[in-house]
């Protein structure tokens, strides 16, 4: 029942409105959070593939004792165990580039990276 | 019924991507990235994808702000001019 | 002079943001290769990793395929199928219920343990570049919320032991887990002001749990002469001690990014202290 | 059994509704929170409950029972910690407010 293209168009939106902000803000926190929107809306897409109609979450349960296989309805969990560790990787990457960002401000006083080559 | 659920939710992810990069106050794209990571975990249940559910919703609007917001407290809460 | 280079700046970045849009649903309408479209109406179910995970003969369908010249199977009935049953199926390739499980590690181990060395090294980097930042003080925490972080961060905690343990049954595993101990130990740091985190033990635990890693996939070398190999018998479908290996390493791992996870940010709220 | 399931359901559903509605009724933001943490919590319990009367082939009362107490437990805590907070950093209370403990108290040290 549920109209692909759109679950499609809402992750490749978010993907652009990241770009769009990562292009045009100048305050560098403000360019880690478009970079965790873009992040969110790459593990959206790419659960979104492995999804189908009307799919179960992959894992055996003890409610349905004969599993015919030929009308069982998994989803594909390869891109959701992808997605699994990406999640976390990303918050150790943000991590580390929130602490780059605090030397920053350490270092020249500003946020502001059009401000950031003025002083030395 | 899945259908509503998720334009609902997605399309309030889009503004509320719209409110963290045109935000005056950091503290307010913050939390706006913390409602994207919720209904991102939201849309993940409904997908069908509970592992990943479960570590967006601890991750996406747990720790992820946590630590933005420790790093604003260093940098004094520049605001973005 | 400044306020009309920002502007150009953001006309010319609207501008490339809308030409990748149209690209990106262009690609989205047009069939892709071999006649397969990518929306989720229309899958080919025997592309899926699950229905060759389900069969639990993944090797064996392989085989299967290449010894009669195919890519992929056009039928379902023609898929050679070994029925499994919640409970009763012993001695499978995988003991595993919760097949992203034994995705994440047996099949895709590797990345795993390469996964696993990024967060490591990421974590590394932050506490060295924290050093020489001074901690700043908050408010005092009120007392009902000193009571309740001393009585709900524990309950976190085990709830985060229990979800890796049982990550071959119940959705969930090693990094989810990782993350709610994660989570519980930031609820202390920030609710009780005398609670000092020990960097010292959350160090050992990561290095003796990036050991273990190492040594179990050693372990799979020698006996099964493979790495990460699955030595240990799989068990039963669906009982705790089953899947072999899976549950150890997943165990392993959720120490692992539980105390890594703490520890960075306990650092970044602490600031490097010069030891 | 499904009958009593349904109708602690539609009860809890109807706490939840008054919660939300006193979200846009209520004057300022203490008001807005008493009513968002104290029908919520009613709400999620009776909800709570009546599915797992109602299901209770597919649902495990132990469970259950531990999610209504980690629910009891941390969301007065958690809208405590947020109206203190917003206290301190000077979100203004309504006209009609008569008494403010909490100024007197700061006041006082």
């Amino acid at each position: 029942m549920i109209n692909s293209l759109f679950l499609y168009s809402i992750a490749c939106i978010l993907f652009l409105i990241g770009l769009f902000g990562v292009l045009t803000r100048k305050n560098v926190i403000k360019i880690l959070v478009s970079l965790s929107i873009m992040e969110t809306a790459v593990n959206l897409f790419l659960i979104i593939v492995g999804y189908i109609k009307n799919g179960k979450a992959p894992i055996l349960t003890r409610w349905d004792p004969h599993i015919n296989i030929h009308t069982l309805n998994f989803v594909d969990p390869l891109p959701q165990a992808l997605v699994l560790t990406a999640i976390v990787i990303g918050l150790g990457t943000t991590a580390l580039a929130l602490t780059i960002a605090i030397k920053l401000y350490e270092h020249y006083g500003t946020l502001d990276i059009t401000k950031m080559g003025d002083k030395k | 019924m899945y259908v509503i659920i998720i334009s609902v939710l997605g399309i309030t992810m889009i503004f509320a991507a719209f409110m963290a990069i045109y935000a005056k106050k950091l503290i307010t794209a913050i939390i706006s990235l913390g409602l994207i990571g919720l209904f991102a975990s939201i849309i993940f249940l409904l997908l069908a994808a509970p592992d990943v559910a479960i570590t967006e919703a601890a991750i996406g609007s747990g720790l992820s702000i946590a630590i933005y917001l420790f790093a604003l407290r260093h940098t004094e809460g520049q605001e973005e001019k | 002079m400044k306020n009309t280079n920002f502007v150009t700046g953001s006309f010319i970045a609207l501008t490339l943001v809308v030409i990748l849009g149209i690209f990106f649903f262009q690609a989205l309408n047009q069939p892709a290769h071999e006649g397969k479209t990518m929306p989720v109406d229309n899958v080919h179910l025997e592309d899926r990793v699950s229905l060759h995970y389900v069969l639990k003969n993944v090797n064996e369908a392989s085989q299967y395929l290449e010894s009669h010249g195919k890519s992929y199977f056009n039928e379902r009935d023609e898929v050679p199928s070994k029925t499994i049953e919640f409970g009763k199926s012993k001695n499978l390739e995988e003991g595993s219920a919760n097949e992203v499980t034994s995705i994440v590690v047996n099949y895709r181990g590797f990345d795993t343990l390469g996964e696993v060395t990024v967060l490591f090294i990421s974590i590394i980097g932050l506490t060295l570049l924290m050093r020489g930042i001074n901690n700043k003080k908050i408010r005092e925490p009120s007392l009902i919320l000193k009571t309740g972080t001393t009585f709900l961060s524990p309950l976190i905690v085990l709830f985060g032991i229990y979800v890796f343990v049982h990550g071959h049954l119940t959705p969930g595993g090693g990094f989810p887990g990782g993350a709610i101990i994660a989570s519980g130990i930031l609820l202390l740091i920030i609710g009780l002001e005398s609670f000092q985190f020990n960097s010292v033990l959350s160090k050992s635990i990561e290095s003796l749990a990036g050991l273990a890693f190492v040594g179990i996939a050693l372990a799979g070398l020698f006996v099964k002469k493979s790495f990460l190999a699955n030595f240990m018998p799989t068990g039963t479908v669906g009982y705790l001690y089953s899947a072999g290996m899976v549950a150890l390493i997943y165990i392993v791992v959720g120490l692992k990014v539980g105390a890594e996870l703490a520890s960075g940010i306990a650092k970044l709220k602490e600031g490097g202290k010069n030891d | 059994m499904a009958v009593t399931g349904a109708i602690i359901t539609l009860i809890g559903s109807l706490f939840l509704f008054l919660g939300s509605l006193g979200l846009v009724r209520m004057p300022d933001l203490y008001n807005r929170m008493q009513t968002g943490t104290k029908a919520t919590t009613l709400g999620s319990i009776l909800f709570l409950s009546g599915l797992a009367i109602s299901q209770s082939e597919f649902i495990n009362i132990d469970k259950t029972i531990v999610l209504i107490l980690f629910i009891v437990f941390t969301n007065p805590i958690s809208s405590h910690a947020l109206a203190r907070a917003s206290h301190f950093i000077g979100i203004p209370l309504t006209e009609k407010t008569t008494v403010d403990r909490l100024a007197e108290d700061e006041g006082k040290e």
